[in-house]
């Protein structure tokens, strides 16, 4: 399983890791089965497995998603595949009033062991209604956590680490991730999911971001630091719930930050991490606050409209710039 | 008493107490609740299942330990029918730390996981997929368990009712879904809410076996409940039960009832569901009027118990709010 | 041909033509847009509707100017069929600004003002209670209008299908419901998505008026919308008719096609709607070979400028990127 | 209709004007007809106008609110009432796929004139589904304009305000207001959403707040006017766009902010204002910002527990309190 591998073969081995380990484990969602999973993801499962455990469901959402909530709360473990975001919406009552909601409810009567995986962001020049990345909306919601893989190893680790969290887990997979290649570790382990990864140390300014900008952050950071300008780069990795510790050891050492999230602008996490930033270390900042999110438009087809709609390393990279000369 | 009563002369004497006894339990539970409720010892949305007694005692008839339930916001008749103690459903009725949810659920959410008691749903449909997931955990663990899913007719128009049948008959699922008909989704009526006002008559669409049964009547619920669980079990798919019923009360403690006439509201009280039931329970010679003033005076004397259990209970130390929002300690 | 399009025998030479031209301006367009694709001129999703021809085309004979039309993301053909520029929806398909919507859609969202075209939608399901809404407007002001929403089989799954039925059944709107199934849900067969798979039937749960057709024959769909229409324009109330067909291609331009087997679709090419129809025009007398070729020619050349057009096209400039995210000027 | 009336009467008379002034508009959601609103909003308005312009609908978010994004689109003026909050969960993928989307994506061709209110907010004991603030989400979506009246005149006169706006418009009635007298204008007349209001003038901080939370934050001005802190409290009253103006130039003048917000903390509205105050107005700050929000808690049933999870006027006075003592 090590050598070159793709985020999606790491997902994939995530999730076959945990179907042969727990025999509770099962996948279920819109065309994981025959089809192999919208992004290929699961191809292979179903031969592997067989039909109950990779269990193409109909188009459905509400339905499917809550008989995860259903079959988690009956004792299963459950990874149901929401294909993306966007079709996530139609399910998110079951998730905000049912998974979230009835550990506190029932005063700590039951937990709910379900995954639930979706793909999310913009860049393939799929258009407003398949470009979303709605990822602050699941940070809002407390009782379940919410994470983002940008690497490899966090794809495959993850799944394991949320399999055996008592609680519902969102996992956010970012579409321009998928054909990333890199290397997997031998052996499946688990990974810790309450820290935020240091990607770059640097020492001018903290970048934090997460999923698939993270990529773009490196990628700033090192025309930064051609620059002169020594970014550090910060993967939030979890959302939820948020990993302040590693943000403000960041910002008091750098002293200046910057935000960079696909979401939209208002509203956005990166709103959240430059409050939480303000609340606990305002004396510590140099300069204002800055971020660099999606503009707050429909995603629009064309790439030069889709580029210009998303976060871009140039963008990054002159937010950082005037945040440095800022003062 | 209808025909299908008629039908199910193997009624034995305990059994017959046992059902009435069961319907008294609910009406009296609720009666003392309205009244705590003007006394606001009980607060939020309060919503009375007075009138369809029969329904829940009739379906949990049917049931065994190992089956699940999972009811809606009208619940409290569930929860007594299925077994939870009188005293701790008052107590979260109180939301006292006592209360079968800690009391942080209220009226709307008594859970219990004992008894297999999955709330206590206040979204209308919201519940129905929960139903169909346990039984996709109890089928694939072959356990033999069933889940019964109970819900309004108003529940009836939502999305999640169609996506929920049609993955539990995909599927094969032992769920029974129990559809409690009272003609009314707050104030609005059957046929202004659906262009197919027989309920029964959707469960077609995806091929479910499906009847429609006097609601008021336990023991046709029961017969009912029975021959659908029995086909649950023998693996069959999903059983769908429309049952035929009316609330005499309000939807909530809030609402002044303009959408529908007292002369209706006073035709069906003449079908109680307990006091047909007690009255042919007595003409059949299985019950003895002294007998149907004992289980009252019995109830009587559990739902003062369990009201002293409430009163008696203790708030939820403010520094526990944030308990349990996640599950504390070690992955399982 | 089938006995459907065989009990038309008032098919003018005119008319056969037009049905003719109409499906193979369909295919031709999309045959180059697949070609366009691997030329990486046309990006993101690109769903073909090649084999589902005659649906839209059959349907759009039944609709006046006047009516409206809601669409998904398989939705050239019913653009063409409804008398989009083919010029005009090209550019859309290359994110040109002189594209039906400026570009900004792409495939999967044609839309037209002009033409009552409300899209090209994305979310399976999502555009049914739009057609539900905009024929409640027309309704509202007795306009006579309809309005048709195209959807696939797999949408019936989803709980707003359910919820678009009953409320255009509820209120006799006049919504014509045309299912397109062909079988397949990007990889998931009906038979493992619907435990009941004649979809039309799932339309008697609302009491709304359907019908089966054969999908691959352009006469029998047309026959069908007719009549459906008719009865919309006569206040009776919505209609529904699922049409049989088969995508000859794959879901879209990610797709390996594992989930069927290539004999399955060569069986279902051999009836071809196209050539079907051509060939049984010419057997009638209805048309002559000539004639055939000059349509081919003509659509040919339409493509061919269509493809002229869109290259010739401009990109939106990025200054223009939050143009139209709200209505510019003062309020209506 | 001057005189004393109550909130719930003031949204009445916005809607009655609405029905009158226009034959286009007409109102739909559950229960707004024969039961007269579940918070008695609509109360005598089907004797008024007919099942035609007052239409009850069945229990499906999601199929009537699309229902009304279509009638909008067809020409219409519809006002859809999703009677709270915590139930527009099912109806969210039509208002951000289809009501704010469509114009953009469409390039402009349509405009949606749909109108969209539900009541939101706690403090009823409802427990944890029926006690949501999901404000925030709304304001994150492009292509709405989204409200949120907190007087009475703003209840009445958004909604006509609303009808007029040829884009979706959202409003959101906390529900403690409903029972809320005051004195309605004789005449209705459409209120401007442009600009958020100060409701409270003052110099040492800024309050800012939206929705039910207004009143706790009056209250808590006057408390701490008492001890001598002049707080000046601003109501957002539109909460999208937000008027960046009005509250910049009041953080200008005090130099400390606050926000107040019913909405849980993490990647709450509150968060959005305060990373814009420091994105514009850092160098102004002698404080680090504050917020008050709901504990991230499902919100429990019993009052004394509801009210730890809400904000209240004491944990306002004390927030003040401490941005006061700051350095
Ligand atoms: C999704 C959703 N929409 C609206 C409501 C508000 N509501 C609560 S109960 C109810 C009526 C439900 O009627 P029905 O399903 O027939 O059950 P009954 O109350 O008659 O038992 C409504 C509209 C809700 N709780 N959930
Ligand atoms: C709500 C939603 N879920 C999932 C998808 C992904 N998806 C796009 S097309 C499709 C299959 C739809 O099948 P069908 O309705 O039969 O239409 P067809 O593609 O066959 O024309 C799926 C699952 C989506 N677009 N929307
Ligand atoms: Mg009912
Ligand atoms: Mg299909």
């Amino acid at each position: 399983m090590s050598g070159t591998a793709t985020y999606r073969d790491a997902v994939r081995a995530g999730i076959r890791d945990a179907l042969i380990r727990d025999p509770r484990c099962f996948l279920m969602g819109e065309d994981v089965g025959r089809y192999g999973g919208c992004y290929a993801v699961s191809k292979g499962l179903l031969d592997e497995f067989g039909p109950e455990r990779i269990r193409d469901t109909p188009l459905s959402e509400s339905g499917f998603v809550g008989a995860g909530i259903g079959a988690a709360l009956g004792g299963m473990r459950p990874i149901v595949e929401v294909m993306t975001v966007n079709f996530s919406l139609l399910c998110l009552d079951q998730i905000l009033n049912n998974a979230a909601t009835i550990r506190h409810m029932s005063g700590g009567q039951f937990s709910i062991p379900v995954v639930i995986r979706m793909a999310s962001g913009a860049g393939r020049q799929l258009a407003a209604q398949h470009s979303h990345s709605l990822e602050v909306w699941y940070a809002h919601i407390p009782g379940i956590r919410v994470l983002a893989p940008a690497t490899l190893e966090d794809a495959q680790g993850m799944l394991w680490t949320a399999i055996v969290d008592p609680d519902p887990v969102v996992i956010f997979e970012n579409v321009m991730l998928y054909n990333m290649t890199g290397s997997l570790p031998a052996e499946v382990r688990p990974v810790d999911i309450d820290k935020a990864a240091i990607r770059r140390a640097g020492t001018d300014l903290s970048i934090v971001t997460y999923g698939g900008s993270l990529w773009k952050c490196m990628a700033a950071a090192a025309a930064l630091a051609e620059a002169g300008i020594d970014a550090e780069v910060i993967d939030l990795r979890t959302l939820r719930p948020l990993d302040d510790e590693t943000i403000m050891a960041s910002v008091r050492r750098t002293r200046r930050a910057l935000l960079v999230d696909e979401g939209w602008r208002s509203g956005s996490l990166a709103a959240e991490i430059m409050a939480r930033i303000v609340e606990q270390c305002f004396w510590s900042l140099d300069a204002p606050l800055a971020r660099v999110c999606s503009e707050e438009v429909p995603i629009p087809y064309p790439k030069h409209l889709e580029d210009a709609a998303l976060p871009q390393v140039s963008a990054i990279v002159e937010a950082a710039r005037r945040i440095m000369g800022a003062r | 008493m209808t025909g299908a009563a008629a039908d199910k002369p193997h009624l034995s004497r305990a059994h017959a107490r046992e059902l009435l006894h069961q319907m008294q339990r609910i009406r009296s539970f609720e009666e003392k609740c309205a009244e705590l409720y003007t006394q606001e010892k009980i607060r939020g949305f309060l919503h009375l299942y007075i009138g369809q007694e029969a329904v829940a005692v009739g379906v949990m008839q049917a049931l065994e330990a190992r089956d699940g339930i999972v009811a809606t916001y009208r619940e409290h008749g569930h929860a007594l029918a299925r077994g939870l103690d009188m005293g701790r459903v008052m107590a979260e009725m109180y939301g006292k730390q006592e209360g079968s949810s800690r009391g942080r659920g209220g009226s709307m959410h008594i859970f219990d996981a004992a008894g297999r008691f999955y709330g206590g749903n206040a979204i209308v449909g919201g519940g129905l997929p929960i139903a169909v997931g346990l039984a996709l955990a109890e089928r694939m663990r072959a356990s033999g368990a069933v889940c019964v899913a109970f819900f309004g007719e108003g529940a009836a128009a939502e999305g999640e009712f169609h996506e929920s049948l049609n993955l539990a008959a995909l599927w094969r699922l032992p769920v029974l879904f129990v559809c409690e008909n009272n003609l009314y989704a707050m104030g609005t009526a059957l046929r202004i809410s659906e262009s197919e006002p027989e309920i029964w008559r959707k469960a077609a669409s995806y091929r479910i076996a499906a009847e429609a049964v006097d609601g008021m009547d336990v023991v046709a619920v029961e017969a009912a409940a029975r021959r659908a669980v029995h086909s649950l079990r023998e693996g069959e798919g999903p059983f769908f039960i429309e049952c035929r019923t009316y609330r005499f009360r309000a939807h909530s403690m809030f609402d002044a009832q303009l959408y529908r006439q007292k002369a209706e509201v006073e035709e069906w009280k003449k079908r109680c569901p307990i006091r047909m039931f007690g009255d042919w329970a007595v003409a059949a010679g299985l019950l003895h009027p002294d007998e149907i003033e004992a289980i009252g005076r019995e109830v009587e004397a559990e739902v003062a118990t369990a009201v002293r259990f409430a009163e008696a209970g203790t708030w939820e130390p403010v520094a526990d709010l944030r308990r349990d929002v996640m599950t504390p300690g070690e992955a399982s």
